[in-house]
């Protein structure tokens, strides 16, 4: 399939996936309007894994949100095309900044939500729901409310729940804010492995910029609010791409480069 | 076997609906083919609302709502007068230094509410005395210890209540001097009514009503004791709290005072249950007079009927002195 | 096979002339009051139990018209408020008390439901005896009715407060009393106001409660005349008065809530 | 100028025996009747209008032991708690049509408002009429009294979710429905057990009201015979069943709510 | 004074400020305990700066909490040592994994809560608020409330929060997780220069080892759960230390050093 291409060779220039064009947003407040993003226009081909940096408070949330349908844009649009008949939107998995787990239900039945809620096969999807906690390290808290458990495996408990009804599109901010190295380490090749195999398209926000490095197809850098796209960036490093590979020359080249499009020097 | 259902005008059972109780024990109702439902509701008015809409067949309670329902186009009439007196009087403790109602002047007189049929009594027994009523000689205590309290603790100095609300506070040994209406006192206020509707159709199941209130009226005033112990058989729980000898007796003097005023009508040639029509063109004319539309006062004709007057007597009054007389539990 | 969200910036804000809501609203009170008037024209409910609204208004009118029926409408009201007011107090005072401190809870909750379930008619007498005929015991009444509602819903909300905002307060080592105050009440406050809305109309039932057990004045004292003079048209008006005095005041409170908890969450719901 | 936090694991837990809460409760309760008990008995308030409480407990014991009151207790038991489940199902029915639909919102709330300002005896007339004499319009009574404080918490409640988690549920394209069950109904619990806690207890005045209006049987008939042969210690021992009941009920709400909404935020702060 | 000292020499073996023996905690949840902390001791001297890391859930929040006396220890102890006779504990700051705002304080208010809780001094304090929230990147934004904030926005203001009052035992639980790249290195710079220059106490915890070597004396490395301290490590470092330094061969022997304690190979 051409997505399959897409992964050998970067940023396809196909018909577009999702075609974000102009898009504006304005918050009113009690005082006064936030104009979140200035104007804003990109596109993701299907099964693209795109990474979006930008400084604190430039709208990469608020983007997100508007892709995935849940904020109404202030001007311009977003188009998804290639959709079945009928479909509204892709099915979607989506990790918000701040876990958003229920607190009456346990980690596995956190998990399960979506199994629940789209009406997928329980005994399929139950399996992938355990295989996911395990891959996300909380094997032995299947059964804890999320007041039981730390920020980070909140987080984690969030990160399976978007990936059990493997959604074909896959917005997640900063999932990986809350872990130490080890965990983010594995995390980010999980999160590989499972897109290559999966031909998911990925919008994956991050203040790591090696982590956004090693895992786009291109990383979006905004500009400070009122945002704009600063630059778009392909990152032409071969798949898959190893941890070993953030000290290449070709990988630290691309990674100064953005650091330099934030101004930031080094990387924390 | 009649269906009737009969409204009474207080919101549980009480005296005032004793003969219903008798009636029913003694199964008088059932030998007049009558299946007999008493029911009970907050307040006279609803008691003819419900049976002027035929919601009921015959309502059981005082007279007003009927009289000054007209205007409203409630039609019924009453068939049946059951109370020897006009049941709203003034009273005033026995010994206090009031013992005519022209000694009232300046008096402040407890009545169960403003809305009370007793103040329009009251007001009518002042006037006649010769005292002018002013805006707060009535003040409204509510009813029972709540009303005696007043009088006790001197808020009021009289009461404008009602018989057997006074029978209750004598049994718990408040003792009462009582000033009565001076043309009207003997007007019986209670009756039995029913709309024009039931009087058309139900005729003869009126007639055994009739009769078989008539009968157990007068074994209560044969036989009081009789009556009370079938009226606690009837409702238990009005003999809760005289379950020691003391009790039981006040109980029994309340209930010939009660039986008494029932006691109407079953003396040699005299007929029970009759309407005096002059008495109760007067109550009417007293009534709209004081509402202050003495115009709309409506004709007897229109609220009474004593066409049933005469089916109601035909019956053995000697047999049912002598059923009271030889009454066993 | 595309599909699209897209927005411009309307600047011209949708008039509320023609607010479906409000048209909705005013059909349906419209269609009952007509049907209602049917139903009494056409003999389907006697008059004597059920007024035509028509003749409800003009009683209505009649009785705004009215100086004394003006001093027992301001003679409830007064009732209603006072006792509203000191059933506010005693409710948060108490409902802070129970939340914060575990042996209140244990000492005074069994009182406070106690206290409640006890139909006042019941004791009628001792709230004479110790509050008088006038106003007072009235206020008692409706305090005492309304006090439950609030005490209640405080309690909840006081202890409702994320827990992580009260380690915050510890760690600046806040007084008990700080905590309430900058935490606990504020987080509290869709609760307080949720159970000062139903307290509110409880008020109003409590007024008329009051008033049935002995007054001379008031709303209540007229709806039992009325009621015994047959007088249906008069009572009708009255529920109007009270409704309307009911209605109002919940409005009032509801508006109160809406400034208070702007925070809520719902707005941003709302925007989406 | 050294301080220590420091713990030991006990593992031998405090015994209930000694709870320093219960035994204050017993201790005010014993101090408030045998003051109680010594101010009838020296005369200070009059025995007609307060018992003796050892007057009171000897006619309750009376009572309890007389068929006629059981099957009273019984009957206005079962009005309280059809009327309550009655209140329940229409409370959490209109509140949530209130707190998501707009439109049912201003539709609704004025006459919800409206029917529960109207005091019951002002038209009971209408009532029996429509609902009967038997237990039906007793129950409608308590409903309608009790029906109030849940709509209006249950309305604040649906509302009040968390926006983050109603988005994550519109992420999975969750139905309407399937975000109250899921998100809003979990999330309003607290409200709505606080809700049900006042409609509790509002119900048992609800069910004497109705008997008020006209009954043979209950409690709440016997409170008015009782009251009107002025049996006062009678009357109280009725009271002291009812406020059992309403305690008793009260207590089953709130072991309830502790029960469902055990994800609730005051556990954390305890263990601290 | 002696702790002016400590900063050019670190890890002095003074009388400690903050002694931490044989801490445990268990937490006791509906399904079964779960044992956060085994056995924890190190101690703290006054002015010193530590960091902590460690995997994710293995107890760093728990450990701060207990240290902030929020939380009691199932066993073992915290001494506090050297305060003033009266004073139960250290004034603290604290800046919580979440930001914990109250949502219906505007950020400067929310900034000012301490001031307001402590009763300090309003003029001079508030004017220091207002210094902090420029610090933090967040004026203009000053009469916004937290739900009209972003992720990183809401943890600046926290930030801002547990500095106004100036306290001497600062304890940041992952203060600068959710912040883009220049962000955090502003922040961890100036954090250095506000501790340099006041005196004060900090325990930091990071999931970031290059911070977490930039900024500490010590570096506390924890183990999973349940944890025990696994080593300690002297950051030997000159200071101040500037951002150019993480690129040095002393830097990288530390970061890799405990990089490799974490079995990380990277930093993403
Ligand atoms: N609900 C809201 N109401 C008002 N303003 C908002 C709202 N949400 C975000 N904003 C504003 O919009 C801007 C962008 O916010 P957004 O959350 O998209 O930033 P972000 O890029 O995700 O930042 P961060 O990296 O800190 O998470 C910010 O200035 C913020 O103040
Ligand atoms: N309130 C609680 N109740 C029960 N268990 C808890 C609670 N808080 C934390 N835990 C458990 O204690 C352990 C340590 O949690 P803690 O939050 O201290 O971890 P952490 O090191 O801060 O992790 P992270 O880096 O993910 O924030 C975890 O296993 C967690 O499940
Ligand atoms: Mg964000
Ligand atoms: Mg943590």
């Amino acid at each position: 399939m051409v997505e399959n291409v897409a992964r050998l060779t970067p940023t396809p220039r196909m018909t577009p996936f999702i075609e974000v064009s102009g898009l504006e947003k304005r918050y009113d407040t009690r005082n006064g309007p936030i104009n979140a993003i200035e104007k804003v226009s990109f596109s993701v081909s299907k099964g693209e894994f795109i990474s979006i940096v930008g400084p604190s408070g430039c709208g990469k949330s608020t983007l997100m949100k508007m892709i995935g349908k849940l904020l109404q844009p202030t001007s311009g649009s977003i188009r998804f095309h290639g959709l079945p008949a009928g479909a509204d939107s892709p099915d979607l998995g989506m990790v918000f900044q701040d876990a958003v787990l229920l607190p009456w239900r346990t980690v596995f039945q956190n998990v399960c939500l979506p199994i629940e809620v789209m009406g997928l096969e329980r005994a399929k999807y139950e399996r992938r729901a355990r295989e996911l906690i395990e891959l996300v390290g909380l094997k032995g808290f299947e059964n804890k409310y999320p007041s039981e458990l730390s920020g980070g495996m909140q987080q984690r408990t969030s990160i399976a729940r978007a990936l059990v009804s493997d959604p074909s599109l896959l917005l997640m901010d900063e999932p990986f804010g809350a872990l130490d190295a080890l965990t983010r380490e594995t995390m980010t090749q999980e999160l590989q492995r499972i897109w290559m195999e999966s031909k998911k398209t990925v919008l994956f926000i991050t203040h790591s910029i090696p982590e956004s490095v090693l895992l786009s197809d291109r990383v979006v850098v905004m500009s400070a609010r009122p945002s704009k796209v600063q630059e778009i960036i392909d990152i032409d490093l071969p798949r898959p791409r190893q941890l070993t590979d953030t000290t290449s020359a070709a990988f630290g080249k691309y990674v100064s480069h953005i650091r330099g499009l934030l101004s930031a020097t080094t990387e924390l | 076997q009649t269906k009737l259902t009969v409204q009474g005008g207080a919101p549980v059972p009480t005296y005032t609906l004793l003969g219903l109780y008798v009636g029913q024990q003694l199964g008088y109702f059932k030998a007049e083919g009558i299946d007999l439902e008493i029911r009970n509701t907050a307040n006279a008015s609803t008691a003819v609302q419900l049976m002027a809409s035929n919601n009921a067949d015959i309502a059981l309670a005082t007279v007003e709502p009927l009289l000054l329902g007209q205007e409203n186009g409630v039609k019924a009439k009453a068939f049946l007068l059951n109370h020897k007196t006009l049941m709203y009087n003034i009273a005033v403790p026995k010994g206090s230094n009031i013992t005519s109602p022209a000694n009232l002047k300046g008096v402040k007189i407890g009545v169960s509410n403003l809305g009370s049929a007793s103040l329009t009594v009251a007001k009518s027994i002042l006037l006649s005395a010769g005292v002018t009523p002013t805006a707060d000689t009535f003040v409204p205590v509510g009813v029972g210890d709540q009303a005696l309290t007043a009088l006790r603790s001197g808020k009021v100095q009289a009461l404008a209540m009602w018989d057997v609300m006074y029978a209750a506070m004598e049994r718990n040994g408040q003792q009462f001097t009582y000033f009565n209406h001076p043309t009207l006192g003997t007007f019986g206020n209670l009756a039995s009514m029913a709309s024009d509707a039931t009087i058309a159709t139900k005729q003869k199941a009126l007639c055994g009503y009739g009769r078989a209130l008539a009968k157990s009226s007068l074994f209560a005033a044969e036989n009081p004791e009789a009556a009370l112990q079938l009226y606690w058989d009837f409702n238990p729980a009005a003999r809760v709290p005289a379950n020691n000898p003391e009790e039981i007796k006040k109980a029994v003097a309340e209930l010939k005072y009660i039986a008494d005023i029932f006691n109407v009508g079953f003396g040699p040639g005299e007929k029970y249950g009759v309407i005096d029509e002059e008495k109760f063109k007067q109550y009417a004319e007293l009534l709209y007079k004081d509402k202050g539309t003495p115009e709309k006062t409506p004709a007897v004709s229109s609220v009474a009927t004593s066409a049933l007057t005469a089916c109601i007597n035909e019956f053995d009054r000697a047999a049912v002195r002598k059923a009271a007389k030889e009454w066993k539990k | 096979m595309s599909q699209v969200i897209s927005a411009t910036i309307t600047p011209v804000r949708r008039l509320p002339r023609f607010d479906t809501g409000s048209v909705l609203s005013v059909v349906v009170a419209v269609v009952l009051l007509g049907g209602w008037e049917y139903c009494v024209r056409a003999g389907v409910i006697p008059g004597y139990l059920l007024p035509s609204p028509s003749k409800v208004v003009m009683q209505l009118y009649a009785d705004l018209m009215h100086e004394s029926v003006r001093v027992d409408i301001y003679y409830t009201l007064a009732e209603i408020l006072l006792g509203f007011a000191l059933a506010t107090v005693l409710g948060l005072l108490f409902g802070a008390a129970i939340a914060l401190i575990p042996i209140a809870d244990k000492i005074l909750s069994p009182y406070i439901t106690c206290l409640q379930t006890i139909p006042k008619p019941a004791i009628a007498p001792l709230l004479i005896i110790w509050f008088g005929f006038g106003i007072s015991s009235k206020v008692v009444i409706v305090a005492l009715i309304a006090f439950y509602p609030i005490v209640v819903n405080a309690v909840v909300g006081f202890r409702g407060s994320d827990p992580r905002q009260i380690l915050l307060m510890r760690v600046m080592k806040a007084s008990r009393w700080q905590i309430f105050r900058m935490v606990q009440l504020p987080n509290a406050l869709p609760y307080l106001m949720a159970g000062l809305q139903i307290a509110m109309v409880f008020s109003v039932i409590g007024a008329i409660v009051g008033e049935f057990l002995g007054a001379s004045r008031g709303l209540g004292a007229l709806i039992i005349q009325r009621q015994a003079a047959m007088d249906v048209a008069g009572v009708f008006s009255v529920l109007v008065v009270l409704s309307t005095v009911g209605i109002v005041l919940s409005v009032i409170i509801k508006a109160l809530s809406k400034k208070l908890v702007f925070w809520g969450p719902a707005e941003e719901i709302r925007g989406v």
